[in-house]
């Protein structure tokens, strides 16, 4: 069986700065992977590429089987990629219901079924009691919540997660985490960023770590923390070994 | 909580009904020729705010340029009916469409501009816009074009005297702009507009295509705005550049939206009914003495509301209903 | 004193409410609607005519001797000595607003006609809608010929239009030649609006009749805030006369911007408009010494004819200004419009329509130096000759036609 | 060969006209770049405080007979005092707006607008105004035949050291770097014990102030009444959104270009159509650069 994601030798560079060089990832189908390095290895411009916000300078990306490298993020969505902001993007002037149904008329035309759909995942994503906030009411915590179904309401087949376990309180992260297996349960696959391997790598199923915009090293997350490699990558990084 | 919305929804509706019925009885009340021109232009400025709403309180491009569809609008149905003998009702729709697509061709290059260079953009294209009419002698160029009106027809839409057509025409076009908004806030592209105002890169994110998003809200609202155009040609009997392409029109459709509640179902309706009568009185009966007093009021009126309430007049019903909730 | 709005409102409802229909026509009282802009950027027009309608309203309500219809006696005699009551509407020159004040004048305030407007553009609808409620519309001081062409039954013109006046400044032109001055070759500088289009369409057509050479035909956007490129190229072409059509304001930054660019034409000859208000001499006069202006209208008659100095004193008492090209057509129109209205014996709009259409009022009984104002089928007065007037030291003179003209054009301007 | 050489002659005029033109619509125009850099606010009132420093200028000529060029700092003054006024009483609470803050923005400095307009008429009258003498208006320098209109040339000038003024003021004083602090960063400035409010009103003050500098050299050659600023404000708005808003050195560049390419459409096209140059020169630029020229992306 193929991999749901394949990125082939893609090349990032913005002017002089090389952000991804010759990074090849896969992710197969109903795997959490995580997308871990220290700051500055080009995860976020990783992600953004897979998202579809910027195509790569080379190389291409593909998603179930097609070739995606020049598709838009509306249309990889509708192909089934979903993901969240690191800086949550809410929609402010909309209660939270009627944000995740922006998300659920990717697969529902008739309004009454994107509704129903809306509240089927506020329910799995238990923020059914505050379907009819504002989103600019919301506490932090739940606009990562927010975050995630809105995306899990286009149905999606991958799920991009940009740092949403960063900066919660360790019961929100508990949460969190059971949130992400939740998903994955239900038949979605996870591909995850954070920066800080802590959080993550009890939850992955695979960790590929990213140094200066190259893949580093590349396995099960017991094996990958305890890479030479990849602690030396991260002592470098003060700051992360201390957050 | 899906109930709530339901309800709310056909509330709005029964209310909308109720008040264009009564609208529609008011002629049997109101005789004067003075007040049914001020109950006109209140329902044409309802109607061409609640359209300028779709693209610029919806979807959250804000258009100071509006005249120009306006003034498509407008042009279009006298020069095929002076030039071409064209009957105004089809010369309406083609104007429609014409300012729809010129809307569409515009967006291509506009909507990739944000913020207040869009707003510039637009005030500068009506005003190019302006400029040419005023140059173009095929089209009378600054003389304008008088349509000959020969006396009471329908087929011509036009009228001697009688200001009630021109009265349910208004009353008509507001119902219709009023409705397309109604349906399509429950709709696929009345949350796509949301989105993209609030977040287009979110927006983008959830499938949204908000390049198409902005396109079809540009065509919806520039088509609405050219209709309340050829309306007004009709009704005043001559049209000029200046008279209808000028940016005070641009500013007198988004005026109502804004002080009654931009972005909002009721905000352009109630906006109007409020500002357009006062503008008038104003100008009718202290306008007169030369002071300019009248731009006082007007003006005051407009800071204390815009700075009292930013979400305009309707966030009052708004409140005093959470009020009613809470208890 | 000024009556307010909420009287009228209520004197007119409660006439209406009293009296049946027939009564009226033998109401004390005649009203007649003023539409001019009294906000925006015209507003000091609207202001300086309502100081005129009040100067003519003053000589017909009051026993004053001149040698004007009605003015002899108080009010109309023809309707038992009833008095004229002015109504004021703001059109803020917009067509839209002066059909809606002309609808309520009309319906509210039930006056028997209505005098205005000063832009063109606001004419055309007013005097559209006095059509449709078969009211007489006296078109006081529109210049603009397309509006007397329209069929309206109920337009009277008694001033002249652009062509008339455009007609004027090349028989003057013919005249000069022929005493040897050289004219051949015209520059035309007008503004893009009715007022502008319409006079720089006329010169265009007469020059080319009467085989002058238009070198240059510049057509700008009024109020513009550079005149510079538009001044260079009247420069360039450097014609003998340069023929302006533009309100204050641009006559004004014209004036300046052509001192600055260092450009003296040997003679100006203007279409009016901004070149008879008293706003542009107090800022460049200086500069216009010898600059020739159209009009209809010129303080020189008050030699032969001493009412019209006597007027210009009442106007110029409640407006510190002498009576111009404007200000005495309006003046004029009222006169003529009352008369009519005397003559119709009632108050109802048909009567003073053919009251008005059998006007037939000698020259000398006006303020202005016309042969007489009788309206043709179009309801144009065709006997409204215009002047041609020269600053000189601070003060108009009058050098055309010869038969009004108390001195000979200097030429070239100094 | 002759017929050349007034063409010529003819274009070298238009441009230096243009180019004059120009440094004084980068002066009328600088001051809403200041203020949107600062704040993020466009003034649609900036037509109208062009209007009353005129009118300032105008009346401190006819009633104490104090030429223009002595008055020009007097009236940036009396504006830096307006301008400060106006922050204070209305632009501080539409910043306070927590929904639609750009159309609470837009619409109280436009209902503003329309108030000083009326203000005018009714203190003002409608009447036309200007000053027919002063030392510099109708005066010219002639240079090989290219006639330099003092009024401008001195306008010119004064813009150009406005500006070298204005940007030794942001970049080397206390003033001027709490004023970008506060744009970069209006809730850290608080942490440093700056008042955002008064750095704010200085700065609506200083954007006033140079308007008010425009309108006292304006006053020396153009006319003067209530809607005069109609004429000048959306020249300015294009100004500044040429240039890239919020940046000083843009409004100065896009003040130079609107005066040339106003003076070269005036030489191709009809000169009723000479905005349409401008107009066609800002949608250019801005769908190529959508934020201006020396707008920060």
């Amino acid at each position: 069986m193929t991999a749901l994601l394949e990125t082939r030798g893609v090349w990032q560079r913005f002017g002089g700065l090389v952000a991804n060089s010759d990074v090849s990832i896969s992710v197969g189908r109903g795997e959490i992977v995580g997308l871990i390095g220290p700051n500055g290895a080009g995860k976020s411009t990783l992600f953004n590429l897979i998202a579809g916000v910027l195509p790569p300078t080379q190389g291409s990306i593909w998603f179930d089987g097609q070739d995606v490298t020049r598709m838009r993020a509306a249309e990889r969505c509708q192909l089934g990629v979903g993901r969240t902001f690191q800086v949550v993007k809410s929609f402010e002037t909309m209660t939270v219901v009627d944000n995740v149904i922006v998300g659920a008329l990717v697969r529902n035309t008739v309004m009454r079924e994107a509704r129903r759909k809306a509240y089927e995942v506020l329910d799995f994503t238990g923020l059914a009691a505050r379907a009819e906030v504002l989103a600019s009411d919301l506490v932090p915590a739940e606009k990562r919540r927010l975050e995630v179904a809105r995306a899990l309401a286009t149905e999606p087949k991958l799920l991009l997660l940009d740092e949403v376990l960063t900066g919660l309180t360790p019961t929100e992260a508990q949460t969190g985490v059971a949130l992400v297996r939740k998903v994955r349960d239900a038949g979605i696959t996870v591909l995850m960023v954070e920066h800080v391997m802590e959080i993550v790598m009890p939850l992955v199923d695979r960790a590929i770590v990213l140094d200066l915009g190259k893949v580093l090293v590349e396995g099960k997350p017991t094996e990958v923390v305890r890479d030479p490699k990849v602690i030396s990558a991260y002592l470098g990084d003060r700051h992360a070994v201390s957050a | 909580m899906d109930k709530n919305f339901a309800a709310r929804r056909r509330r709005d509706l029964i209310i909308a009904a109720v008040l264009a019925v009564m609208a529609a009885l008011a002629p049997l009340f109101v005789k004067d020729v003075y007040v049914q021109n001020i109950l006109i232009l209140t329902l044409m400025y309802a109607a061409l705010s609640q359209s300028w709403n779709i693209l610029s309180g919806y979807c959250g491009q804000i258009s100071l340029g509006h005249a120009l569809y306006f003034g498509i609008g407008a042009y279009t149905t006298e020069l095929l009916f002076t030039k071409f003998g064209v009957l105004p009702w089809f010369g309406m729709i083609s104007g429609g469409v014409i300012a729809a697509l010129i809307a569409m061709v515009l967006g291509y290059p506009f909507f990739r501009l944000r913020g207040h260079y869009f707003v510039i953009a637009t005030i500068v294209i009506a005003e190019i816009g302006l400029l040419l009419f005023q140059n173009w002698d095929w089209a009378g160029a600054a003389l304008g074009i008088t349509i000959p009106v020969r006396g009471d027809s329908w087929l011509k839409f036009q009228f001697l005297r009688s200001k009630l057509p021109y009265f349910y025409f208004a009353l008509a076009l507001c119902c219709l702009a009023w409705f397309v908004t109604w349906w399509l806030e429950d709709s696929k592209w009345g949350f796509w507009w949301r989105a993209v105002k609030d977040n287009p890169d979110a927006a983008e994110s959830l499938g949204v295509v908000v390049f198409n998003s902005k396109m079809g809200a540009a065509a919806v609202s520039a088509f609405l705005v050219a209709i309340g155009g050829a309306f007004y040609a009709q009704y005043l009997a001559y049209i000029d550049p200046e008279s209808v392409m000028g940016f005070q029109f641009s500013l007198l459709m988004a005026l109502p939206a804004v002080l009654g509640g931009i972005g909002t179902l009721w905000g352009a309706v109630l906006g109007a009914a409020i500002l357009i009568p006062m503008t008038e009185l104003t100008r009718s009966y202290i306008g007169g003495s030369g002071r300019g007093v009248d731009l006082i009021v007007y003006g005051t009126l407009i800071v204390l509301i815009s700075l009292a309430l930013p979400q305009g007049l309707v966030s009052l019903f708004s409140r005093a209903k959470a009020k009613g909730a809470t208890r | 004193m000024t009556i307010t709005r909420r009287d009228v409102l209520l004197g007119a409802t409660a006439t209406a409410a009293l009296m049946p229909l027939a009564a009226r026509a033998q109401t004390s009282e005649v009203v007649i609607g003023v539409i001019y802009p009294f906000s925006g950027g015209s507003a000091q027009q609207g202001i300086d005519a309502q100081k005129a309608y009040e100067t003519a309203l003053e000589v017909i309500n009051k026993d004053t001797d001149f040698d004007l219809p009605l003015a002899k006696g108080e009010g109309l005699p023809g309707l038992g000595g009833a008095k004229v009551r002015l109504v004021f509407a703001d059109h803020q020159a917009d067509p839209q607003k002066g059909r809606a004040e002309a609808e309520r004048l009309i319906t509210q305030e039930k006056v028997s006609a209505i005098i205005g407007t000063y832009q063109s553009a606001v004419a055309v609808t007013v005097s559209q809608i006095c059509e449709r409620y078969q009211i007489p519309f006296v078109s006081a001081d529109n210049s603009s010929p397309s509006l007397h062409r329209r069929g309206l039954k109920y337009y009277f013109r008694a001033s002249p239009h652009d062509e008339m006046y455009s007609a004027a400044m090349f028989d003057f032109f013919d005249a000069m030649k022929k005493k040897g001055t050289k004219i051949e070759t015209l520059a035309l500088f007008h503004e893009d609006t009715i007022f502008g289009t319409d006079s720089g369409n006329a010169q265009a057509k007469i020059a080319g009749e009467r085989g002058y050479k238009i070198v240059s035909d510049i057509k700008y956007r009024a109020n513009s805030p550079s005149l510079s490129a538009e001044v260079q190229q009247l420069k360039t072409a450097n014609a003998d006369v340069l023929m302006p059509s533009s309100y204050t304001t641009d006559g004004i930054l014209l004036v300046k911007t052509m001192a600055e660019l260092g450009y003296k034409p040997n003679a100006i000859v203007a279409q009016d408009a901004g070149f008879s208000e008293k706003a542009l001499y107090d800022a460049v006069g200086d500069k216009l010494e010898g600059v020739i202006s159209r009009g209809t209208f010129s303080l020189d008659l008050a030699q032969k004819r001493p009412m019209v100095g006597k007027i210009n004193e009442m106007f110029k008492a409640k407006s510190g200004k002498d009576l111009n090209d404007l200000t005495s057509r309006q003046f004029m129109g009222l006169i003529i419009l009352a008369d009519a209205i005397n003559r119709a014996k009632s108050a109802d709009g048909e009567k003073i329509r053919d009251a008005l259409a059998a006007t037939d009022i000698p020259g000398e009984q006006t303020i202005m130096p016309w042969k007489r104002v009788k309206f043709d089928e179009m309801g144009q007065n065709n006997d409204a000759d215009p002047v041609l007037l020269q600053y000189r030291g601070g003060k108009f003179v009058t050098v055309f036609p010869p038969q009004a003209a108390i001195a000979e054009a200097t030429w070239p301007m100094k | 060969m002759g017929e050349d050489a007034v063409t010529a002659q003819a274009i070298i005029q238009s441009l230096a006209s243009g180019l004059l033109m120009g440094l004084l619509y980068g002066l009328i125009a600088v001051g809403l770049a200041l203020i949107f850099g600062l704040m993020d606010v466009v003034n649609f009132a900036h037509g109208e405080f062009l209007m009353i420093a005129m009118y300032a200028t105008f009346f401190l000529f006819a009633f104490f007979a104090i030429d223009p060029l002595l008055s020009a700092p007097l009236v940036a003054a009396a504006l830096f005092i307006f301008g400060a006024v106006v922050y204070l009483l209305i632009v501080r609470f539409a910043m306070r707006a927590k929904a639609n803050a750009g159309m609470v923005q837009i619409f109280s400095t436009f209902g503003l607008a329309i108030v000083m307009r009326g203000l005018a008429q009714f203190f003002f009258t409608p009447d036309y105004r200007s000053i027919p003498q002063s030392w510099l208006g109708g005066k010219t320098v002639s240079v090989a035949g290219i006639f330099l209109p003092e009024p401008q040339l001195i306008g010119a000038l004064v813009s150009i050291a406005a500006f070298a003024g204005l940007y030794f003021f942001i970049n080397r004083t206390d003033f001027g770097r709490a004023l970008e602090a506060t744009r970069e960063d209006p809730g850290a400035v608080a942490l440093v014990g700056i008042d955002k409010n008064r750095v704010f009103a200085l700065g609506w003050g200083l954007g006033a102030a140079l308007v008010g500098l425009a309108g006292a050299i304006m006053a020396v050659f153009f006319y003067i009444y209530p809607d005069v600023g109609a004429s000048f404000a959306l020249i300015a708005y294009v100004t500044v959104a040429l240039g890239g808003f919020g940046s000083v050195f843009g409004a100065f560049a896009g003040g130079i270009v609107v005066g040339l390419v106003e003076a070269v459409t005036a030489l191709v096209l009809p000169p009723s159509l000479k905005s349409v140059g401008i107009y066609a020169v800002y949608l250019l630029v801005v769908f190529i650069r959508p934020r201006g020229l020396f707008g920060s992306m």
